[in-house]
């Protein structure tokens, strides 16, 4: 930005000078390049590019600015350095704005003036500055726990003894997406709580087929929880039928169908003649 | 009416006397660890008590002390003197050092609350970074405010309580310089005009989607 | 001999005044888990402090307050005054984190109310035990709502206003649905597909919002 101009007549003394504060700014230069995974985004780059111009934020020239932006740009391609898409994106636009506050302004063309535009970075710019310097402040409040504390001992006492369940906005939060997602995450696995096993159902007829004096129909036996959820109802209904096959082998039930796809009955071996 | 009278009256007669009170509110409050709530403590006191008349004594009495009773939102707590600080080595409780970015972060919700994502992505010029929101939650320091009555109906973000005492504050109005970035119009939400870049995070909310009520019901 | 003298002397200079000595213990005191010895104030104190005067001081200091200043065993520990133990009663509370049943219930409740036992059940992909729904009223976190206008009326549930107290919420339409949740990095179990952070205005999950920059920059 400042260097001596080379065909100047100056002393030897200030080319030596200039020499060297010309490396001091590229080594500074390529500091900031090496450090660019130390940036948080584009926008953070260019207020620490701005400082550079050393005058109030409210009175920083943008353009200025986007060359510095661009020239940055340029080296960090030149020393092969991998820049995250948008500060490639960001590139772009500071060249469209640059032109924008170069040319003069086009008639025909709606939309905001290249003023307005850098109005605005100027604006950003100045809004995270500030609030960088805010949280500086916040953080060097005394604090809880730090400079100031809370009762070491609070008593809780005495008689009337409550249980108070807690829970946290977060964990009701993730309770939710939990829930919500459950089918997401898990593609290939056997959704165990929807199958009725046969050892199961077999368990179940075997302590209700004692009652089963009368015929009765088939899906009077599937569990409770198992007959809303088409789903469930299924696997229940498959479970049971062939529990229901397993029992007849054993010759502890009759089972009968009046037709096809009637419903299917049984009743308890023996039950007909009284045992 | 007759029976009005009769109630007032019972109170009127019940209520312990202004230093009795006091000294209950003063216990009260020493008991606890964390703030409570004017309506806590009423409810605490017997009947017919003036809660706020003795905790205007009660921070009176406590001024220039080694503790003192401090105004947290609508709360009241015992806080020792933070020039005393030094003494309480062995109460100190080394808290998770925070990022930069969760410091801005919780900056941004404090000062421009309430604020949506959007808006706090807008003003760093970065995405906020997953589980920033998250832990600043889990350490219960911003809470979820009221939806944002645009278009996609944002969820915002504010402080809480928990963070005022942190930070020794009795209102968010109170927190340092405040009043200047407002003044100087950084506070504002002024929207990018036209096209800007990437930095200028379009809520992803705002847009197309009719009502992510909608979605998230499906 | 001579050099003793000469300690002696120092620390006289150096103590602080006694009122400013007793403001330390009062805060120290205040601050600990637990009751201090007099030797470990003490230690806590600047050099050529006088606990044991600081602490007859104190003492007296909080006579016939709401807290007082006791010894148990050899050590020292503000406690409540005991005839305003009555005050303490509310205190005792035991908190148990609720079951993930429970949260989930409460959850599907909190989204979809005013919600039907049934299709909580439909949404939780399990049945919902009468215990938990009891609990939760006991709760007082929900409530029943209307009935729905079909076949069989079956009731429905809503939260409450402690529910929207307890979790810091202003409405249940604040809880942020769950593509929000993903988006503001709250949902752990999966970055959204494809997407990393950085550039917002990629998020799939966006749909179409229209976008003017894309076509700027492509």
């Amino acid at each position: 930005m400042n260097q001596t101009d080379p065909d100047t007549d100056a002393p030897a003394k200030a080319d030596a000078f200039g020499a060297e504060s010309e490396i001091a700014a590229r080594l500074k230069a390529e500091a900031l390049i090496v450090d660019v995974d130390g940036f948080e985004g584009p926008l953070d780059l260019l207020l620490t590019l701005s400082r550079t111009q050393k005058v109030d934020l409210r009175k920083i020239s943008v353009l200025q600015l986007a060359e510095q932006y661009l020239q940055f740009i340029e080296r960090a391609k030149s020393l092969r350095i991998e820049l995250a898409a948008d500060y490639l994106v960001m590139a772009a636009w500071m060249a469209y704005l640059k032109s924008r506050l170069l040319l003069p302004p086009d008639p025909e063309d709606e939309g905001p003036s290249g003023e307005e535009l850098a109005a605005h970075l100027a604006f950003q710019l100045e809004r995270l500055e500030a609030m960088r310097r805010a949280a500086a402040r916040l953080m060097a409040r005394d604090q809880l726990g730090r400079d100031f504390f809370a009762r070491g001992i609070p008593e809780a006492v005495t008689a009337t003894r409550k249980v108070k369940y807690t829970a946290t906005v977060l964990d009701l939060m993730q309770a939710y997406a939990n829930v919500r997602t459950r089918d997401d995450f898990e593609p290939l696995a056997f959704k165990r709580d929807s199958i009725f096993t046969m050892e199961q159902a077999l368990e179940r007829m075997k302590t209700l087929i004692g009652h089963a004096m009368e015929w009765s129909e088939l899906s009077q036996f599937l569990p409770e929880g198992w007959t809303q959820d088409p789903k469930r109802r299924r696997s229940a209904m498959a479970a049971s039928f062939a529990a229901s096959l397993e029992l007849a082998k054993l010759g502890q039930v009759e089972l009968r169908q009046d037709e096809m796809f009637a419903p299917i009955m049984l009743r308890r071996r023996g039950a007909a003649n009284g045992q | 009416m007759d029976s009005d009278l009769a109630a007032e009256n019972e109170t009127l007669f019940d209520a312990p006397p202004m230093a009795e009170q006091e000294r209950m509110v003063e216990a009260i409050l020493f008991a606890s660890a964390e703030p409570l709530s004017m309506r806590e403590i009423s409810e605490r006191l017997p009947h017919g008590c003036d809660a706020a008349e003795a905790l205007a004594h009660l921070r009176k009495r406590y001024e220039g002390r080694g503790v003192r009773l401090v105004k947290v939102g609508d709360a009241w707590a015992f806080r020792t003197a933070p020039d005393l600080g030094f003494l309480m080595q062995k109460e100190r409780i080394e808290t998770r050092k925070l990022s930069r970015a969760a410091i801005e972060t919780l900056a941004i919700i404090a000062y421009h609350q309430p604020v949506t994502r959007a808006e706090i992505e807008e003003i760093r010029g970065v995405s906020v970074s997953r589980g920033t929101l998250d832990m600043l939650m889990d350490m219960e320091w911003i809470r979820l405010g009221r939806r944002r009555m645009t278009p996609g109906r944002p969820v915002t973000f504010v402080v809480t309580q928990a963070f005022l005492d942190h930070f020794g504050l009795e209102s968010p109005r109170d927190l340092p310089g405040i009043r200047e970035l407002r003044e100087a119009g950084l506070l504002d939400n002024r929207p990018p005009p036209g096209a800007m870049p990437g930095i200028i995070a379009d809520d992803p909310d705002e847009g197309g989607a009719p009502d992510d009520q909608e979605e998230m019901f499906e």
